[in-house]
């Protein structure tokens, strides 16, 4: 059986290694945090200045002043940190994260993303901090369904959308298999409801056994 | 300069000029200084380009000076939002450059400004449109873009308190870009929730110190 | 990663290596971590780099760790006191290397090895001894010189409170170089007055987040 | 009469307009302080880290976590912030500064300033702040003697010292003359107890009438 969203979140959640700095990208990445395990130490980062991000806002927790980066409500924990946006970013882009968590259009082969832009010449293209956190953070993971509505696959020979940035990811985490992204080439490391052969004569990519 | 502690908002964006560049705070509505933003659409500059990281949510704040007609450009990293509705149709219109600029290069451009910084190599957008036409540089094996500073005539921003020479202190993820927009700009004008009298805040915890604050006015 | 709460200074400063790169905070002896550099004197590693704004104070702190023979080469901005006699010595005797840096260098090239910038145009030094052979260029008109970052394999900060996650705050400009030699180095060690417990550090007043803190010890 | 060295930053303070961010220099620039308005809002920064730094430190005040630049223990006044050391420089280096007061060897006709390094083989040179602060401060005000005690003049057609700045002083105030370095020559706008062709005689500079 493929994976549901919360399921491919629970996946990626139990490859975090407790204390680690991690961010996640807005939309399905913010999912990972429902399952991070309680007393691992695990700290969340917010781009808009916060370290040690606490759960979604409700009722009299809501505070215009404290969202995370995809405008929603959040709470703090004990131990945060507030910083401005200089700093926020300095700490992204100086590699101080230990993972970060994005969706995707894309992904090829060699690591490569494309996450920000459909390259549709009527869309507004809005980028926010995924470049940043894409050369910054140490681990970058995807978590992505591997097929499009259409059928077509988002694991890549080589992006046909702009990129985010180059040789970056190193896992990607979907819905029908999770695939390492090495030097040697893309190890599938799961699969789900699909064997190593059907995936390998869906994608287009050459795949390696784990 | 000594600060001025305005009475009020128009006071405040009083002499803004026509074709200026505007650092605006905020990340989303949290910190925008709309108070500010409401006094610069009475007082009339226009033909502006405005820096923030969004490009305007609702009808209110810098969405209300778009929907005005005094933008010329937007510099921001993620305009297309879900409530982004008059910056899009200004947009398709064809009515408004963009250029957008990823969050953390519209930050430390910004902050180089701000702190003398002719020019830095960073490795964000390498390989991506983004960089298209910027000069790069291998360092350590690994390829940088050169990027220039981002500075402002104004910044409008806000703030949490200030005390009566002009220091600031924020609240939570309001703090975001105000700080580093008040670093950048020639004049900087905070609205600020309460002014206290000097020698109240800690001078351990003050966020911006009272050199990059030119006009306060408590909303 | 977690932070390590340790017993000892000498758990603190476990596993340097010969060869390393050290950061040493302080101004002076405000902010210097003399404990911390008398646990690496006793810890033994040699052929050490070190960077601080200054070459030893009197006979304690870097000036003892000078003084052992550790230090091959000092990288700071003022050596040069009315109480550096160790270095001086050193100096004088040919035992020692120096790098003359302007201070603004120092402190801004350890913030760029900490946030991910590959190399900076500045200002200072243009036209001097110090900026000799280092790459220019024009850029408005002014005459900038190109400056590479400094990173540290480990960083000796005197902070005052931690909490136990190893968040950081400082007291008066004691603050000085610890929070930029907090960033700048793969392992960064804080002695503190006190740890306190995660949760009392009011979020908005950390100075150094926890993220870039391995080792605290009290003392 | 030559001035004393309190006339000099007498007069250095009575030309700093109320309401400036200024850093005094080590030395003989510390004494401005001690003449600077009260109530005119000066605010006195200094390059460790600190803004709106008040007078030296006596008895019971003294800490030793709170010096200034030169490690002297001093006291904070109402409306004082501290700062890291990068945040302190990027105020200096980012023209925030409205003036900066420094000792001098050497002040070439141009502006160019010269006071970190006698060039003395020697010597072990020593920079501080002092090439930030030329570059940084909107106004560079040096104070010095005009001549060395062996008689040499200080300000010269061209340094011999090594150089701290190019083109960076604005006025050198000196026991026996005050000077303007402009774009159109060097201005002698005060003289004490020397005459305008006295000083024309003792001095290599071409030198201008205010």
């Amino acid at each position: 059986m493929s994976l549901d969203k919360h399921e491919m979140a629970a996946l990626v959640a139990r490859d975090i290694a407790p204390g680690s700095y991690v961010n996640l990208g807005i939309g399905q990445p913010t999912l990972v945090a429902d399952h991070l395990p309680a007393g691992a130490g695990i700290v969340l980062h917010t781009e808009n200045g916060m370290l040690n991000m606490g759960p979604a806002a409700v009722g009299d927790q809501i505070d215009p002043d404290l969202t995370n980066a995809g405008k929603i409500p959040v709470t703090e924990l004990p131990g945060s940190a507030y910083f401005h946006h200089a700093d926020s970013f300095a700490m992204m882009r100086g590699g101080h994260l230990d993972v970060c968590v994005m969706g995707a259009f894309q992904v090829s082969a060699n690591g490569d993303l494309a996450n920000w832009h459909t390259g549709d010449p009527d869309a507004i293209p809005a980028v926010g901090g995924a470049m940043d956190l894409a050369v910054g953070a140490k681990s970058v993971y995807v978590m992505m369904t591997l097929f499009t509505k259409r059928g077509e696959p988002k694991l890549v020979p080589e992006c046909t959308y702009p990129l985010t940035g180059l040789k970056c990811v190193d896992r990607v985490y979907t819905d029908q298999a999770t695939f390492l992204i090495t030097d040697a080439g893309v190890i599938v490391r799961d699969t789900f409801g699909i064997t190593f052969e059907e995936l390998s004569d869906r994608l287009d990519v050459p795949l390696l056994r784990p | 300069m000594t600060v001025t502690i305005c009475d009020t908002t128009a006071e405040a964006v009083a002499g803004i000029r026509d074709g200026s560049t505007v650092l605006i705070g905020g990340f989303g509505m949290a910190g925008m200084p709309v108070q500010l933003i409401d006094a610069l659409i009475d007082q009339g500059a226009s033909d502006l380009t405005v820096v923030s990281n969004n490009a305007g949510n609702g009808d209110t704040g810098l969405a209300a000076l778009l929907a005005k007609g005094r933008v010329r450009k937007m510099i921001c990293s993620f305009p297309r939002q879900t409530d982004s509705w008059v910056f899009d149709g200004l947009y398709r219109a064809g009515k408004i450059e963009l250029e957008v600029v990823p969050q953390g290069n519209l930050a430390e451009r910004m902050r180089a400004a701000g702190a003398g910084i002719g020019a830095f190599y960073g490795r964000t957008g390498v390989g991506t449109p983004l960089a298209e036409g910027k000069e790069t540089r291998e360092i350590d094996g690994r390829t940088h873009v050169l990027e220039f500073p981002i500075k402002g005539d104004v910044a409008l921003i806000g703030a949490f308190r200030a005390d009566r020479m002009g220091n600031l202190v924020y609240r939570k993820t309001a703090r975001n870009f105000g700080p580093v927009m008040a670093t950048a700009a020639a004049v900087t004008i905070a609205q600020v929730s309460e002014v206290v009298e000097t020698g109240t805040l800690d001078p351990e915890v003050i966020v911006t110190p009272s050199i990059y604050v030119d006009r306060v006015v408590a909303v």
